[in-house]
């Protein structure tokens, strides 16, 4: 099974990276461009089959290492 | 020599090759900001070290849209010399203005140290002045020096004398493929190298062996 | 209304809250109780500490500015002045390793460039639990990377520090950062905001509801979403940093400056009131005004927020137009947000409202100080016993490659460590040497603190700190100058760490007084406790020294085959609370060992005139380890092994101070024993360098190259695979 | 109206950051954890409100800066 985990930074934590890019797209003359946030997206390849465990074990792999839950949340998504 | 040092947002080794500049050639180098137009007439024109635009997005993404990179190529492609160091290196592979692309180092850690490279190609006005196969020791301070390209660029730049600066076997940094640390695009006239020659030009600061680098292009370049 | 619990909630006692309600002769509101919560916080106001703080030496011949300043600054001759400062960033480090160590190292540059410094090198102190604690890993590899990630984009160099590991930091790690800037002694930016009617502007990043302090319950009622419990971690942007840095310059090249301060710990609320107070001025700012990150911000969050990379500046009148020119070149922004007035109140405006108003002095002087109960504990004392049998070069090899011993490689590696091309000395020595850009002058940096002595006994051991620090300047070349100390402890509530404080104090003051080294700025850093226990007493002093010719420097490295080997001093084998005894033996005990200043001073000002007239070049103070250790640093460290005269365990391993181990060619050793006799001082021959191998008569010997994987390895072995 | 776009790292192109991520889950215990990739998500808000225009707006914007085409790939979702 495949999955895509997101982790983005959470509302009201500084994301200076997004910032900036936004900062480089209006320069670049891409008006009407409003905040711009930048995350990870993680893609994995399980071993898995079942989607309620593959889940569980996402979520465990998220708040144990792929996401920084003080400052970001995650979504996890399962491709089939 | 006349010479040009470009300053983007956060570059940080401007200064330090304005230094070695003045301190080889005897001109103090101009300094040209992002946002300028055009750079000056010079010989040389350098691309420095530093975290352009905070390294965000992509390393060197962001400078490569600078306003004063359109006259840099411009410039190159009439035959001027570029000497991309580091984030200027980075830069000059967001333009295209040299094949690949850096990307973070192996070990997932910016790395600071002393490392041996080869000098593997001295037909060039950046290293006429070191011997072939010369070992020389060089800084490298980088989070993305990673090189990387497909097969076939690799084969063509090895091909054709383009790769000028190798790291020693077994002082690969940064997991670079076949060890390139410098390349030259095809007119051989802009050199993009991830190790600092402008932080050896001083033997208070533990070498000189970045100083063949600026004679050559003295050099090369009355 | 202002509930008791909100008091509480703001860290304030009831005496406290009486207090603020009778200097204002009223009912303070939600905004201005902030206001008084955060500055009559311990971090700001150094309530328990400030009494105490008094007895340290501040004032010196070359002294420009002393504690009180953003940082100190030491006039180091021809019109170049040095200006430095060490700050905690302990709590949020353990809580985000990353973030935390990279706005501590973004939080003390702005304290020295604030000043009209450009930093020129930065130095980190950090200690961590157990290395087997399941946090440890994480805690240092996040911590460092921060470190990395800021300082490395800001091009300031890193230039060395301390790594230390502890169960007693288990729950409380310490990042201590050092930052070095240089100035003009001419151009000294202070905060004062002296006169009435100047325009006082914002500059930098936007403010946005970072780092607002624990009172977040009593602020909920105020935000408009407040469904999501909003982290109070700080993110570091060290691109604004940068950015701000070099318009900050631009501007102080000017003299449009009438007086400028960084946004700290409480932000807009410090600084402004900071300013206005030095300067026995008021101030007015209208919070409508100051550029905002977030929508529906309140008065309470924007004095309370501590987003980073932002400051605030008084200016002469009409001359905002350029300033704004300048941060607006710089992408920065720019915003004024205010008056200083004759009124002597901060007075904050939000939506037409006037939403605080307090006299000034309410925020400062009239801040509670505690002259809080302290009992100062009895010394560990005696002499622990050992087993003499133990093979010394087994010995030896264990301790150069323990968590505490072994080489920070994988540290500084991390760092950029020459950038600005001024480095002259790398990390790896016994202080950092970087050379005053476009002199011949250099300027030396160190950072030391041995907890564990501290522990023992808090006044030797705190004299100890500064002595080692002395020390570790002196043997490169430098005179030291000043220090400035980050005094790392537990709970000033409880007596005994009350007493730990005290007496460290006292003893750094009786150490820098007898080396003429005062003492020019500071930080400290209390409650560090988990579940009532304390971390080991950590008065971590950094100091700076300058070298006259930074091509008459001394480093540890062996560099010529066949120098005979001096050691300075005359070392008693004292074994209580060394690395021997921990590694080896596996106790912590007895007495630390005792500093005798008057022989500091003697030997070090001896082996600092050796390496100015340029007749040595390698020398190493015996510390950490004692002298064998030393020994085998320098071989290491020049890649040439030695081979020393006999002794004994405690001679080998004893940590006796005001030691040094010279190594010069052997006509020139003899001269010097002979120099040292005639001043007093005892020097011995005891030893030639060569070969590659530590042979040590009558005890064996062991291969160099076997000593540096011990010595090399234990780090990057441990910290491999750790995210 | 908000997009989001993906940028992730070209097939052959070596993922020093996504091999780590998988070293480390499995040192965590994680088992049956295959190949893990890890790319970029970037949010954007746009003024422009007709999701064709959009689009081409937005892929301009990763040909010329969001994504390094010479080794990265792109998505663009678009979500009303
Ligand atoms: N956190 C750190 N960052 C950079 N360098 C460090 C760090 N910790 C230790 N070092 C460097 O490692 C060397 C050894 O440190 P230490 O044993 O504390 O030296 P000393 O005993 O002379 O005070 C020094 O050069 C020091 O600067
Ligand atoms: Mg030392």
């Amino acid at each position: 099974m495949k999955a895509r985990v997101f982790v983005t930074l959470k509302n009201g934590v500084l994301d200076p990276q997004g910032k900036a890019i936004g900062h480089a797209l209006q320069g670049l003359g891409f008006d009407g461009v409003g905040e711009v946030r930048q995350g990870k997206v993680i893609d994995l390849e399980l071993a898995e089959r079942d989607a309620a465990k593959a889940r569980a074990c996402l979520t465990e792999m998220c708040e144990k290492l792929l996401a920084n839950t003080i400052i970001e949340k995650y979504e996890i998504e399962l491709k089939g | 020599m006349k010479s040009a040092v470009v300053v983007f947002p956060a570059s940080n080794c401007d200064r330090d090759a304005a230094v070695a500049l003045e301190r080889m050639t005897g001109n103090k180098p101009h300094m040209v900001w992002h946002a300028d137009s055009a750079v000056p007439d010079v010989d040389l024109i350098v691309l420095p070290g530093g975290f352009a635009y905070g390294d965000y997005l992509r390393c060197g993404a962001m400078a490569s849209q600078s306003r004063v990179m359109r006259d840099v190529k411009a410039k190159a492609e009439k035959g001027v010399a570029v000497l991309g160091i580091c984030n200027g290196f980075q830069v000059l592979t967001e333009t295209h203005m040299l094949p690949g692309a850096l990307i973070r180092n192996a070990g997932l850690k910016f790395v600071c140290r002393p490392v041996g490279l080869e000098v593997t190609e001295t037909q060039s006005a950046f290293t006429r002045k070191y011997d072939h196969g010369q070992r020389v020791v060089f800084p490298v301070a980088h989070g993305e020096g990673n090189y990387f390209a497909d097969e076939e660029t690799l084969d063509r730049l090895e091909g054709e004398g383009r790769v000028v600066f190798r790291y020693a076997p077994g002082d690969n940094p940064n997991g670079s493929i076949r060890n390139i640390a410098g390349i030259l695009n095809e007119k051989r006239n802009v050199l993009g190298l991830m190790p600092h020659p402008e932080r050896v030009v001083d033997p208070l600061l533990g070498g000189t062996d970045g100083r063949a680098l600026f004679e050559s292009l003295i050099e090369a370049l009355p | 209304m202002i509930t008791p619990q909100i008091v509480r909630e703001h860290g304030l006692s009831e005496e406290e809250y009486a207090r603020i309600k009778s200097l204002l002769g009223r009912e303070p509101n939600l905004v201005e109780l902030g206001v008084f919560s955060v500055m009559w916080s311990e971090h700001c106001s150094y309530k328990s500490t400030r009494a105490h703080l008094k007895k340290l030496p501040t004032k010196g011949p070359r002294v420009l500015h002393g504690p009180g300043e953003n940082a100190g600054v030491v006039d180091i001759g021809d019109g170049d002045a040095v200006i430095f400062k060490m700050e905690s960033h302990n709590h949020p480090s353990f809580i985000e390793p990353y973030q935390g160590a990279a706005t501590g190292v973004g939080g003390i540059m702005r304290d020295v460039f604030t000043m009209g410094a450009r930093p020129v090198a930065m130095m980190n102190s950090l200690r961590f639990g157990e290395p087997s604690h399941p946090k440890t890993r994480h805690l240092v590899s996040g911590v460092v990377s921060g470190i990395g990630g800021y300082g490395n984009c800001m091009g300031v160099p890193t230039v060395g520090g301390e790594v230390n590991f502890h169960r007693s930091y288990n729950g409380n790690i310490l990042v201590n950062a050092l930052c070095v800037g240089l100035a003009r002694s001419d151009r000294i930016f202070l905060s004062a905001a002296k006169g009435a009617g100047n325009p006082v502007v914002y500059v930098g990043s936007k403010t946005g509801r970072d780092g607002i302090h624990g009172a977040t319950m009593a602020s909920a009622e105020f935000n408009e979403d407040s469904e999501e419990k909003r982290p109070t971690v700080q993110v570091g942007d060290p691109f604004t940093e940068k950015l701000l840095l070099e318009a900050c310059l631009e501007l102080m090249a000017t003299d449009a400056i009438v007086a400028i301060q960084d946004m700290g710990a409480a932000g807009l609320t410090s600084s402004s009131s900071e300013m206005a107070d030095k300067g026995g001025a008021g101030i007015v700012i209208d919070l409508d005004k100051v550029p905002q990150r977030e929508t529906g911000m309140t008065a309470y969050d924007m004095m309370l927020s501590e987003s980073q990379e932002r400051m605030l500046a008084v200016l002469k009148p009409g001359r905002e137009a350029e300033a704004e020119r300048i941060f607006r070149k710089w992408e920065l922004d720019f915003a004024v947000i205010g008056v200083t007035t004759d009124s002597h109140r901060l007075i904050v405006k939000h939506k037409g409202e006037t939403v605080a108003d307090i006299p000034v002095g309410a925020l400062s002087e009239a801040a509670p100080i505690y002259e809080r109960p302290f009992v100062k504990r009895e010394p560990a004392r005696g002499a622990p016993s050992f087993d003499a049998s133990r093979p010394v070069m087994e010995s030896l090899l264990k301790i150069i490659g323990a968590p505490d011993m072994c080489s920070r490689r994988w540290v500084w590696e991390q760092y950029d460590n020459t950038v600005m091309a001024d480095t002259a000395q790398r990390p790896g020595g016994d202080a950092a040497v970087v050379r005053v850009h476009g002199t011949g002058k250099g300027i030396a940096v160190t950072t030391d603190v041995s907890p564990r002595y501290c522990k023992a006994d808090p006044f030797e051991g705190a004299k100890q700190a500064v002595a080692e620090a002395w020390r570790n300047l002196t043997v490169v070349g430098a005179t030291p100058l000043a220090v400035t100390d980050c005094l790392n402890f537990g709970n000033p509530e409880k007596p005994e760490i009350m007493g730990e404080i005290v007496a460290s104090i006292e003893g750094i003051a009786e150490a820098c007084r007898a080396l003429a080294f005062p003492v020019v700025s500071g930080n400290c850093s209390l409650y560090n406790e988990t579940q009532g226990e304390g971390i080991l007493p950590t008065p971590t002093i950094g100091a700076v020294g300058l070298l006259k010719n930074v091509h008459r420097m001394a480093t540890i490295a062996f560099k010529r085959e066949g120098d005979a080997i001096l050691l300075i001093g005359k070392p008693r084998g004292h074994l209580g609370q060394s690395v021997y005894l921990r590694e080896v033996e596996g106790k912590e005990e007895g007495a630390c060992p005792p500093v005798d200043l008057a022989a500091e001073k003697k030997h070090g000002d001896f082996v600092r005139e050796l390496i100015e007239a340029g007749r040595i070049d390698t020398v190493h103070d015996v510390s950490d380890g004692g002298l064998l250790v030393a020994a085998a640093e320098m071989a290491l460290a020049g890649g040439m092994g030695t081979a020393l005269s006999d002794g004994d365990i405690p001679s080998f391993f004893g940590e006796d101070q005001a030691c040094y181990l010279i190594a010069a060619p052997r006509a020139e050793a003899e001269r010097i024993v002979a120099g040292a006799k005639a001043a007093g001082i005892t020097a011995s021959l005891i030893g030639t360098t060569g070969g590659d191998k530590i042979a040590v008569k009558g005890c064996g010997e062991i291969a160099l190259e076997r000593l540096r994987t011990a010595h090399e390895t234990w780090f990057p072995s441990t910290m491999t695979g750790e995210l």
